[in-house]
Order: C-alpha cells, then structure tokens, then sequence
C-alpha cells in the first residue's frame, strides 16, 4: 500500500473521474513533505476524496470546503492547503468564498471537479451545466445558460488559473504542482467525467488539447484562452493549461498583522 | 450624593456618547462606581442620541429611570427627558441651540467658536460647565481630558478654562475612597477575558451590536488577529478551520448571523472542533429594532443545529462576568472540544461598567496527543474526550461533517461505528453536565437568601431584578450557564420556595419555558419585549401587582 | 399468507428499487396492502442497496425485521440478509453472480443474454421468477409489466415468459378483496396534497431525502412551477417573496438546508409571509449519515429564528398524513400567515406507502383586503390576523424585516408602535393555538385505548410503536402536530395514565424534553440513534425490559 | 406632498448620495403605471429608501434583496421588480445570489448603492473598499485589494450593465428608465457618497463623465469600458453611462413552464 493510500473502501462509480484526480494528485505530493499537507472537501462524489488519502483533512459541508481551507492557512501558514471542490460545491451552494478567497488571494490551491451537475444528489443542474440540460429536476432542459467559472475567476482576481482534465493524468499531476508552489490563490478547474450522469469521456478525449505556458501575466491573453471554450459546444477545441498567473502579496501576508504589544492589563489600566 | 444620574444628549454625530464618557471617567476618579447607558438609533447622523451616567457609591450596573442632571447638546434632549428630571435636578444647555426657562443656559457653541475651536469642542464646554456646576477641581478636568482628548488639547483646555470661570458652583460632590476602576463596555470585557485564555484570532462580519468586539481587537496589539471575512458562514467555518489546526478561535455576531451560522454549529458538534460564538441580542424577529435590546434568541441559541447535540451557553450580565466568562468559556471549548455560546444583548455589548477583575483568567491547556501509536482523532473513550493533534506535526489528522469511525473516516454502512461515535459524544456530554454539575458559580443569589419568594432572571435582566427585589425582600437567582442547565444548584435554591417569579425581555417567556423543561414552574411572568431595556422602576411595578 | 415480506438487493445500479416497486404493484393488484423500505447508501454505483416490501392482507406501515422470500440480484444480498430469513423462506437467486447450496438458482443473466436483452432487464427475469414461484398468474405479471416498463416491452415479456415455463410454482397467493391503492412515497403524497391546496411554486436545492418532492413535481404536469436555485438561502427568500406576490409556495430540504433557512423564517415570522417547509431528517448532526433516517431535528425545528416565533409544525408518519397536511399545512400557513414546517424523515419521504385519500384537501381562501379605505398591511386586530392584499393590486403592500407600524413602516423611536406590533403578533400565535386546541387529530390515538400504560411517539417512530404496542396492551399516543402544542388533547388522554414511555429516534430524547416543556414526564425513554431505522422487534425488546 | 413621498422621517445624513438616488429614481418612475413597481431592499443605509418611496416594497434582509425580487417576478412576471441594494448587502454578504440571477437573467433592475463600504455598521471595508482603506475593522488598512463588479457581472453574463453617479441626478434617472426597460438582468453600480465614512463626492464630481450608448452589444468594448476605471486611482476618469446591452430570454420565461394537464387524481390511479 502506497503511503498515501488509506483503507477505506472507494464508492466512486466505475469509470468515474475522480479516480483520475485522486491519482494525479497522489503522484504530485508524494514528494512533497505531507506532514505539512492538509486537504479540505466539500459534500459531493468529489469530496470523496478525504477519506482516500493518508494526510491530514477537513471534510466540511457542502459548499464550505473553502473557507475551512482558509481558516486553516490563517492558522498555520506552513501547511500547503488544497481544497478538493465541486462544481455544484463551489459555483452554486459554495460561491460567495470561491470568488471572496480569489479576490483576497488566499494561499489555497483548489482543485474543482467539474463534472458539471451535482452528482452525489443524482444529477441536477449546476452553473456549469450545459445549456438545456436535462436532469432530474428539470427534465424538460434547465432554464439557465452556463457561466464561465474561469472567466468569473479573473474577473474575481485570481493569481493563478488553470485549467486540466481527469483524463489526462500526467497534465493534471503537472498543473496541480503548479498550483501548489504558486503562492497565493489558484485555481485548477479539472473536466471531470461522470459516467453515471453526464459522460463527456469522449468529447472531452477528443477536445481537449494542452497549451504551453505563454505570456501568464497578460489578463487578455488570459481571457482570450478562457473563452475558446465557453462551456457550449461539443465540438469546440477545450484548451487546458495554465492561463494566468501573476505574483501578489497573499493573503495571510497582509491579514496576519498583530504584534503583541500590549497586555491585557496595561488597557484596563488605560480604561480608568 | 450617594446614586445619581447625568443624562447627556445630542443628535447622532454630535458626540454625546462620548461627552458621557468623559463626564464618566471624571466621576469614576472621584471614586464613584459607574454605570453608562447608550441609546442611538439605526442611523449616523441626526436622530436623537443620548447616554445616561449613573454614578454612586456602591457598584451598579444598570441605570435609572430618573435623572439628577440633564446635559442638553439639542432642544430633542430637553422635550424627550425633562420629565425625568428629578425634584432639584439641574439642566444645563446648550444656549445656541435651546430656549428654556430653567437650567443654566451657556452659549457652547459660541464660546467653543470664540475660541477657535471646532464645532465638536462644544462638547469640551458642556461637559466643563457640568464640572464646575458640581464642583470638579480644573485639574482633576484637565488630567481627564488630557488622557481622553487626542487632538487640540491646548485649545479644548482654553475653552474649558473660559467655562470654569464663567460658570457658578452649585454643589460640591465629594471624593470618595474608592479605588477607581477601569470604564469598560461588555463587549470590550469579553475581548480581553478571551485573550486572557489564548484567543488567537477573531473573525467576524460586522453586526450591531457585536461589531465593537471586532472594532476593539482590531485597535488594539494583543496579539490577536482580526479577520473579517465576506460573510457569517465562512466566519464560522473559517474559525472551525483554524481551530482544527490548533489556534483558539471566537466569533462574534448578533441574531441574523447567529442563524446563519447554525449549519456550522452542527458541524462543529460532529467534529469536535473548539468554538466560541458571541451572540449579541438585539430586539427580533429578523432585523426587528437593530440598535435595542432583547433576550429573545435564548431558544433558538439552546436547540441550534440540526442533530442531536450539546453545547455551552453561558449569559454573562455585565463587564466583569464578560470578563470573567470570555475567559473560561474559552477554555471549557477547548477542553470539551465544543462550539461554546456568549449569550449576552445589546444592553451588556454596548452598556460601560466599572470592571474589577476578580477572577484571575489563563489559558489551560487542553487534551494532548501523547504522541504514541497511529493517531485517532475520535478515539472512544470512558469520558468522551479524544486526545488532540494538529495538522503540520507528526500525526495525520482527519476531521469530518460525516459520521465517522475513531480516525474520522466516514461511517455509512457500520451501524456499529455509528452508535458507538454517538454514544461517545453522549459521554462527553454527561461530563460536560458534570462540569457544570460542579460550578458554583454558574448561578449566582441575590437579595434575600432565605426568602421563601424567589425571583429567577438572566443576563441584562439581572441587575435591574436584583435592585428591585430589595424593596420587597425576594431572593433572586441568577441563571448564568444555561446549558448544560445547573439545575442541581437551583434545585437545591428552590428547596423552601413558595412562589417563582420569571424576568426576562422577551414576549414568550424563554426563560421560563427552560425552567418548565426541567421540572420548575414559574408561577408569575415579568417579561418586557418594547425592545427597550428593562428598568428596575418597571420590575418594582409589576412586583406590586404580584406580591 | 396474511402478512410477509420479499427483500430484492443488488448493486447500487443494478435496479433492485425498481424491481421491488413492480413486485409490490404485482401484489397491490392482488388486494394486499404494500409498504416498501428502500435502503441505499450515498454513492452512485456499488455498494449495497435494497428494498423491502411488506404485502399484508391488512394496512401496514412499517417493515418487518425477518423476511419470507430473498430476491438475491448479487452476493452481497445474501450474506447481509440470509440471517433474516423465516424458517420456511424462499431464496430466489441470480446464478450467474451468486453460488448457493439453498435456494432456487436461476441464471438471470444468461437468459437475458440469450434472449437478447440488455443487462437491466435480468431483474425482470428475476420478478418473473418469483411470481411463477408465489403462483401468479402470468397475465396480472404482462399487464403490470406493461404499465411499468418503458422500453422493449416485448423482448421483456419474451424473458418472463420463459421463465414462466423453466420455474416450479411452489405456492398459490390468494387475490385479496381490497381495492388496490396507490403505491406512493412519502414525499410523492405530501407534493400531490399541497397541489390540491393550491401549491403554485416549488422551490428547492436539492438535499437528500427531499429531493425527490422537487424530482416528482417537475416531472408531472400538475401546474406546479418547480424552481432550483442557487442555495437554500434563495429558495427560502424566493419563496417568501412569491408569497408577498400572491403565490402559495412551499421549499424542501434537510437539516443542514434547514440550518441555512433559519434567517428566512425569522424574516418571516415579522413580515408574517406564509410558507410551507419540508424538512425530511436523516441521521445527524451536520452531514452525518445522509441516505438513512433520524428524528434529532425536532428541538431544532421547534425553536428556528432568532426572536420571538411561534409557527406551526406538523409531523406525518405515512403517505396519507403526508397528503392531508401537505394540504392542510398550506392553508394553514396562508390563514395565519406564517411560516410553517412539515417535518418527516428519510424513513416517510422515501417508503412507499399506499394511499387511500380520506380527507378532501382543496384550496382555502385567506383572509383578503376588502379594498376599503388605506391599505394596512399589518393592521392592529383582535385575532391578529390583517387582511392580505398583493402588490400589483390597487395597494401599496409594504412588508419587511424591521419591526414597524400597521402600514409596515419602521418602527424604531415608537417603543408603543414596537409594543402593539409584538403584541398583535402574540395574539395570532393564541389564534393558533386555539387552532390547535380545536383540531381532534392533531394526536391520533391507538392500541388499548384504556391503558393505564401511555407510549408516546411521533413521525416514523409511530408505525413500529403501534405494531409493538399491541403484544403489550399499551395505548400510543402520536403526537402529529408539535406546535403550538396540542396540550388539551395529550392531557385529557393522559388523565388516568400511570406510566409514559417515549419512543423515539434520536439520542436526546427531544420529543421527551418537549413533553416536559409541557409539564408531562415521560418516565422510560426508548430511544434509536444508530441510522437505521427503528423496527418494532426492537420496541418489543426494549418494552419487556420495562413492563 | 408628492404622491410618490411617504410620511416617514429620512434618517440619512446631511448630504448622503442616497438623496440623489431617491430623487432620480421617483423621477424614473413617475409616469410608470406605480401599482405595477415592486421595490426590495435589503439592510444598510441604502436600504432605508424602503420606506422613503410610496410603492409597495419588501424590505428583506441584510443580503437578500435580490432573491426576494426575483421570487416576487417568478410570482407576477407583470410586476417591475427593482432592488436597491449595497455593495455590502450584494458584493459581500449576498453575492451568490448577485451572479445567479444575472447569470440567470432574471428579469430585475438591481440599483447598487456603492458607497464602498459597509455605512450603516460605522464604516468597515467591502469587496469594493479601496486598497488599504482604514475603516474600524481595518484601522491599519484593509489587507484585501478592491474587485470590479461590473467586470464580474459582465463574466456572470449579465445582459445589462451600467454605473451612474449619485451626484448626477439627469443621468441616474435616465440610466435607471433603460435599466427598467430592458428585459431581463440589469444591474445599474451607482457611485454613492458617503459624507460620514467615506466622502468621494469631490473625487467623483471631477472624474466622472459620461459615454454615450455606443457598441452596447460588444463584450469587449463592455469590458474595456468596465476597466478603465478600477476601483483604484484617484486621479482616473470614470466612465458612467450604459456600457453593455443585449437580448436574451429572461429567466421568467425559461422557468414558468409548467402546464397545468395532469390532475392529482390521474397521477394516483396511475400510481396503483
Ligand atoms: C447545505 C446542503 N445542501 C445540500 C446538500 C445536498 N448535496 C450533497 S452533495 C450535493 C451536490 C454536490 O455537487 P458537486 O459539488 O458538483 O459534487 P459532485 O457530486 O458533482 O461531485 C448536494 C446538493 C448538502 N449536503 N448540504
Ligand atoms: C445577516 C446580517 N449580517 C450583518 C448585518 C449587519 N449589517 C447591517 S447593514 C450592514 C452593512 C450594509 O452595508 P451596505 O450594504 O454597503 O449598505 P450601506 O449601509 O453602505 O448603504 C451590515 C453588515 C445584518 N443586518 N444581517
Ligand atoms: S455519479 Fe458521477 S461523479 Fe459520482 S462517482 Fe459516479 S461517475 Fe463519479
Ligand atoms: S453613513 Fe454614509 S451612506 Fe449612511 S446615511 Fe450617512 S452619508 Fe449616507
Ligand atoms: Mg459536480
Ligand atoms: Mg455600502
């Protein structure tokens, strides 16, 4: 048994997407020290993934994977953070701490599975479902269009925005190492194929194509690589990589600001 | 004069508040113990704002209804509170703004503006006009000044000056032994109780009237961090996630956000993560009236979160049990590895009161990982408690919203694992009863300890139960853990008891309804729910009725 | 046979849910009265699912621990529940996946495959064998087949009629004279019974055991409008603002759903909005087990928003309560415009249950504006209750989340406007409580009526009590409707009673703690808490401990 | 007194923005057919015009002004629906429920009183507040830097964006006629002074100026517009006027579908 392998047995559909993920990701921290490792989930068939891996983990609610994460940096900005989220986690219930922790650049690295539908659930609409999508409860095609949660991100000021895919195993393990030595908040939005509700297996082996590494700090050009594919049509080219990345100070940086200065006693004194 | 009251009025921005406090912290050098009551309304500028100073020499904490002296910044003060003035009160006002007939007219503004002093230092005027009328040597002034006044202080000194010698003396109030003591709002005393057991870092999202926990840290350099984040639910579970790796966290909000925070309550529960939420009442339902007072969330405090679960809820009733309670519930958190409920309201947050620490307050250690063998964070024990470790150290480190087994992996299919992990909680419940079981403290006697009448109150309700409870020889108890309820210590209060009298501020009856719960029927109901704190005349009136 | 149970099991996927549903119709159709437990864990594929379907010649509401027939889709059916078998079961099982030395064995796959079927279709295979097995005649088998399955009807009639041919008949199952009824869940009912009450809007995040309210409404045509949005905070405030526009909505979750909705019913509650909430428990506190069943929201429910509240919840045990106060619920809400919650657990969503409508449920109108003089929207009245109108409409309709004046203004400097509105309220919650005082089946009363031994119970603890109670003489009180409380009721049946026993699926004993709340002690607790739900050989077990 | 005017006393400051925006929208929608507007607000000084305008209103919580509008549209797609809300009531506490119904394009006028900070709890800092500003959460300045709104609502797929100045009382009636006119989302930012906390008013009075509708359909001409002024600089031109508009089904029409054709009783025979 691999040292980051846990006992506990996997309920992920066969064929699932986060098999994929879960390897990755082993492959990419086994070097790293993972005592000082800590991984945060949602609620959802991604979250899984906490009781899948041998390193310390904060298995929150559904949606609240994220500030469980930052909680954690503030405490202790030695760990390394990854946040495991979903779509319907981290776009729908979740959204509000995905775009206020980019906006504040928290050093976190989240790693959303996007298999565009809550899955767990079995399989409604999410902001990323694709147009007129038919789930169970709304079996007549959802009323909503898509949003780009990459767009959404820059737009929310995100240092670091990738883009992998649980298909490609070697680029994910790649990009998520990325994410981690990336101090400050990024962003790794991983396709993630559901074969029991939504299986893109083939559109996305099909689609999907890697970009190298070019210009990262220019927001245009990152904008321009987020809406090749604007999460529409089945036959458009889905770049992945990594498409912006700029260097700012992180959040514990600017928010962990108290010196001990005073006692308790010298502001009662001050009080009288 | 023994107990007395300075009410000092103005609109929103003209600085009344802060007016009394200087008036405050002159008669507290005297060696009087002090009260201050605020009242705003929901608004920054205009509207009518005052504060009542009630000093005397005895502790008390909380006002009057009639006041000794008005100090009048605006013609509002003077119609809103000249019926409360007693026999021989004194008003002064401000000339500029106010006719009257009686009181002692003075032209602050004019003299503030002859000076070249800005329109606030008009407030320097009236409160010099005060100290002189009631006969404060300028020195004792000055030095007050001097420690409260950051700006212009040469300039707020001439005008104080110009006022001393225009205005006459009409009394002369003594200076008493007393020791003075620190003026401090509940709020504020909370912060410090915390800090005193280790808190780390404070998260919050502003709510009145909880905001100036945030706003008193953030000024200060205890070495406490503060954090305000986009909303009450991640400040809830941002603080359970920095307490997971091992920092002592509180958090601090009124009603609204409490209920936002409830799912996180729940987690916290299931978890076993250490937690101290401030609650802050204020009058409800939903916003309700945001700037008054209330204690009608004590239920919903009680019973939050879904699941079966046991926390601490203490109802300090002023600065020194804030303090004190800051303190120890922050510990008691951490040892019982519990989400830990401040319960206190507008009136306790907000009100300043004369703090004498009594209790000395440390951080105390919680349960350790000894470090040997393979970790297990929910390891079953006989009392319930598992050994912490953090993540970041040797051990890895797993906790969960799930069910789980003793490492903290889900439990689904292992209905075994499931009952043996409640039935664990269930233990460190009964141990937390039992801690409870154990305190003395956690209610407190007033008035006449062996009447057979027994008036039973909590939190900002106290102070105005016991003062009018002398005036008819009640005993009176003092609910301060709430949960786990005390309920061997008052048993054995109500031991002779004939008749039970309930005082709260909500219209349902809360408290009583908790006493029901555990065998105790209150025969009488005082309750007031205006949104208006509960004055010790109003308790006396309905105490006529019933007695 | 009067009364037995089939249990079908399989993969996750494999379908075994449905194959126990067309079971149960089969034998529906024959007269026999139907309830179904459906336990599945929270995956998609995998793991172990399973259904059991008790067929009784009289009403049931509840599973049996043994069972009579094992309808084994893979291994895992047979090593969990072969202990469960009755001496003379029968085992039917799939020899393609499974080796046993008892048991009929019969190669569903490979008779699917070689008749050309896809891999689902071996649990059609698996029915048919068990109704040649049981002696159903093959045409009630077609005719129900053909309701049921959409798809390649007669590639599945070519399966079922060969192994018609191939299995031995080993009994007769008598036709019944019953009616047949429907067969519907929990939650199924509850959506068709606020429909006929009216029911415009639906609103939801998914959560599971609710889910499928939201599931079943948007797939039927009913002129329901189902909405999902983006979290539980905008369906509660979605909810509430269609409410004020006129349209009755109701919104369903668990717990933690729940949690984050408690702000909207304090909002509410002061602008006093009708709402119907679904809150189906599963096992807690925060995630906890989340596919199986508990009763440990109660305290929770009872006590939601910050503030003085009174609302009404009511707690159904099967499809019928279900249908009846889904409809009664809502125009509940709408006659006392306030928040209302319909609380069940995973045990009655997700059971299928038969339905016989006893109760005609139609919409009742609320009390309308008569559109004379100026529009109050929470005008003063003796019973509370102001007339409604909506925006859009001849009024301006001003509701909000402050405490304000008849019209819905801001009541902040008024304390007498704060005072009557506070009032006005409370006098509603004595509407409602006369309400309640008034309503014959807010507690429904079984077994030996003049027992001296009372066993007390709520929701899907109520059908196992009532089959235990029956060995024992006892009388079971089911309390349906939790607030206001239904006093009056419990009292008078409780006049001669000696010994209260309180049954109930959670660890605290909440349903208790309300009891005494209300002055009623129950002297013996039978509490579950291990996820699974409670079955009546434990209510016996636990009950010879006692009596 | 106008018929537009309530009895009830304003408790804004001398010289707020807020008057501004009082004033222009009563202006906007003087000649609409009143019984059919709808307004919600939700907790903060904006919030209070609640009270100030004599239409029917619900003034909901501290965050929630938007999905209470949109419930009240789904309820009566007849009704104009507007919501005064704050940039701490919908970019803080509430933005989950700001970018689902833009990306939802629910068919509401959102009127966002930026005043860039929280105003009615004494002035902390919002997603909007300014680099480092020192408010009395943040005495030693804010450790998080400013996002642009409009530039996340342009990525969240609103259909209509705007900014207007309290302080140009013409172009705020003007913008808010268009933002209720236009069918589906409309989000008009107004640039609100503060005179206690946060006083911009000379700032905006020099910076400000406004571009005429041109190019209303271009993504990237909204965007470049949108980023000419970030929420930074005090010596930058701001841009008020229309800067996005197009067309697309509201939310209402997606959604309100169903028909009535089934009955309760049809659905329990088929059940048996
Ligand atoms: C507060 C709350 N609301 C709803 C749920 C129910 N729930 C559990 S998982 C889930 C969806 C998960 O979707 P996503 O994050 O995309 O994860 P996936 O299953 O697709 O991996 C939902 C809605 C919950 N657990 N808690
Ligand atoms: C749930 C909840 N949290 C916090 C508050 C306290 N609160 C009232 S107003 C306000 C800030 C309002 O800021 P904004 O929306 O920008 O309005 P402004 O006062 O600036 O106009 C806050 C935090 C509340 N009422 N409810
Ligand atoms: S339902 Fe989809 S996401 Fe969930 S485990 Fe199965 S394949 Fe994976
Ligand atoms: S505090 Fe600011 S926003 Fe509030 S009323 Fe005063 S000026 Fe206006
Ligand atoms: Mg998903
Ligand atoms: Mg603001």
């Amino acid at each position: 048994m691999n040292k980051l392998d846990t006992n506990y047995k996997n309920t992920w559909c066969p064929g699932c997407g986060n098999f994929g993920i879960l390897v990755a990701f082993k492959k990419a921290i086994e070097n790293e020290d993972l005592s000082k490792i800590v991984i945060t989930a949602g609620i959802g068939c991604h979250a899984k993934i906490a009781d899948y891996i041998n390193v310390s983990s904060f298995y929150s609610l559904h949606g609240r994977s994220i500030p469980a994460a930052e909680g954690i940096k503030l405490a202790n900005p030695d760990l390394k953070v990854i946040v495991f989220s979903g779509d319907g986690d981290s776009l729908n219930e979740g959204i509000s701490h995905l775009i206020h922790a980019a906006k504040r650049n928290a050093d976190i690295t989240v790693i959303l599975h996007n298999n565009r539908l809550f899955a767990l659930t079995t399989g409604q609409f999410t902001a990323v479902s694709e147009e007129d999508f038919k789930g169970k409860s709304t079996p007549m095609g959802s009323p909503e269009s898509p949003i780009n949660p990459l767009e959404l991100l820059l737009a929310a000021n995100a240092t670091f925005i990738a883009r992998s895919y649980s298909g490609n195993i070697k680029h994910l393990e790649e990009t998520i190492k990325k994410g981690i030595a990336h101090k400050g908040f990024s962003i790794i939005e991983v396709l993630e194929t559901c074969v029991s509700f939504y299986d893109m297996t083939d559109v996305y082996n099909k689609n999907t194509y890697v970009i190298p590494d070019s210009n990262l700090e220019s927001r245009e050009e990152a904008l321009k690589k987020i809406k090749e594919w604007n999460y529409d049509a089945l036959d458009k080219k889905i770049p992945l990589g990594v498409f912006y990345k700029v260097q700012k100070p992180a959040y514990f940086e600017r928010a962990l600001i108290s010196k001990k200065e005073e006692t308790v006693e010298q502001i009662l004194e001050k009080l009288i | 004069m023994k107990d007395f009251t300075i009410l000092v009025g103005g609109q929103a921005g003209q600085g009344s508040r802060k007016a009394g406090l200087v008036v405050a912290k002159i008669l507290n050098n005297l060696g009087y113990r002090i009260f201050i009551y605020d009242d705003y309304e929901s608004l920054i500028k205009g509207g009518h704002s005052f504060s009542k100073i009630r000093a005397s020499q005895e502790k008390v904490l909380t006002q009057e209804d009639k006041v000794d002296f008005i100090l009048a910044l605006n013609e509002e003060t003077l119609n809103k509170h000249r019926s409360k003035l007693k026999d021989n009160g004194i008003i002064i006002f401000n000339a500029d703004k106010i006719k009257s007939q009686d009181g002692i007219g003075i032209n602050i503004e004019t003299i503030t503006k002859e000076e070249g002093g800005s329109p606030i230092m008009a407030n320097t005027a009236m409160i010099a006009a005060f100290a002189k009328t009631v006969g404060i040597e300028f020195n004792l002034f000055k030095a007050i000044l001097e420690k409260e006044i950051k700006k212009y202080l040469d300039l707020n000194f001439k005008i104080a000056e110009r006022i001393y010698n225009d205005v006459e003396q009409k009394l002369k109030l003594e200076k008493l032994d007393n020791k003075p003591l620190p003026l401090i709002t509940g709020n504020e005393a909370l912060a410090l109780g915390a800090t005193k057991a280790g808190l780390d870092i404070y998260y919050a999202y502003p709510m009145t009237p909880a905001t100036s926990i945030l706003h008193f840290l953030a000024e200060h350099k205890l070495g406490v961090n503060t954090i305000q984040l986009e909303n009450e639910i991640s400040v809830i579970i941002s603080a359970l996630g920095s307490a997971y790796a091992g920092k002592r966290t509180m958090i601090g909000t009124s009603g609204g956000g409490f209920a936002l925070m409830t799912e996180g309550i729940s987690l916290a529960a299931i978890a076993e993560l250490p937690l101290v939420i401030v609650n802050s009442q204020r009058t409800g339902p939903a916003t309700g009236v945001p700037t008054y007072t209330g204690q009608s969330d004590l239920n919903f405090v009680l019973n939050a979160g879904h699941g079966d679960i046991v926390k601490f809820t203490v109802a300090p009733s002023n600065a020194e049990e804030c303090y004190e309670w800051g303190g120890r519930l922050l510990n008691l958190a951490w040892k019982y590895q519990t989400p830990a409920v401040l319960l206190i309201d507008k009136e306790i947050s907000e009100s300043t009161f004369n703090l004498e620490v009594k209790k000395e307050i440390k951080k105390e250690e919680a349960f350790l990982w000894n470090r040997q063998g393979d970790y297990k964070r929910y390891e079953i024990t006989e009392n319930g408690i598992s050994a912490l470790a953090f993540p970041g150290d040797e051990a890895v480190v797993k906790v969960t919203s799930y069910e789980h087994d003793e490492f903290g992996f889900t439990a689904e299919d292992k209905e075994g694992d499931i009952v043996a992990m409640q039935e664990k909680r269930l233990r460190k419940y009964e141990s937390m009863q039992e801690e409870v079981d154990q305190m003395e403290d956690a209610i407190k006697i007033y008035g006449k300890k062996d009447s057979k009448n027994v008036l039973i109150t909590w939190g900002s309700s106290t102070a105005p139960s016991i003062e009018a409870a002398m005036n008819f020889d009640l005993k009176v108890i003092q609910v301060i853990v709430l949960e786990p309820f005390p309920i061997v210590q008052i048993l054995k209060e109500l031991e002779d008891t004939e008749l039970i009298i309930c005082v709260e501020q909500n219209a349902l009856g809360q408290l009583a309804s908790l006493l029901s719960k555990n065998g105790i029927d209150a025969s009488e109901l005082i309750l007031k729910y205006s949104s208006r704190v509960l004055q010790k005349e109003e308790v006396e009136d309905l105490l006529k009725e019933i007695i």
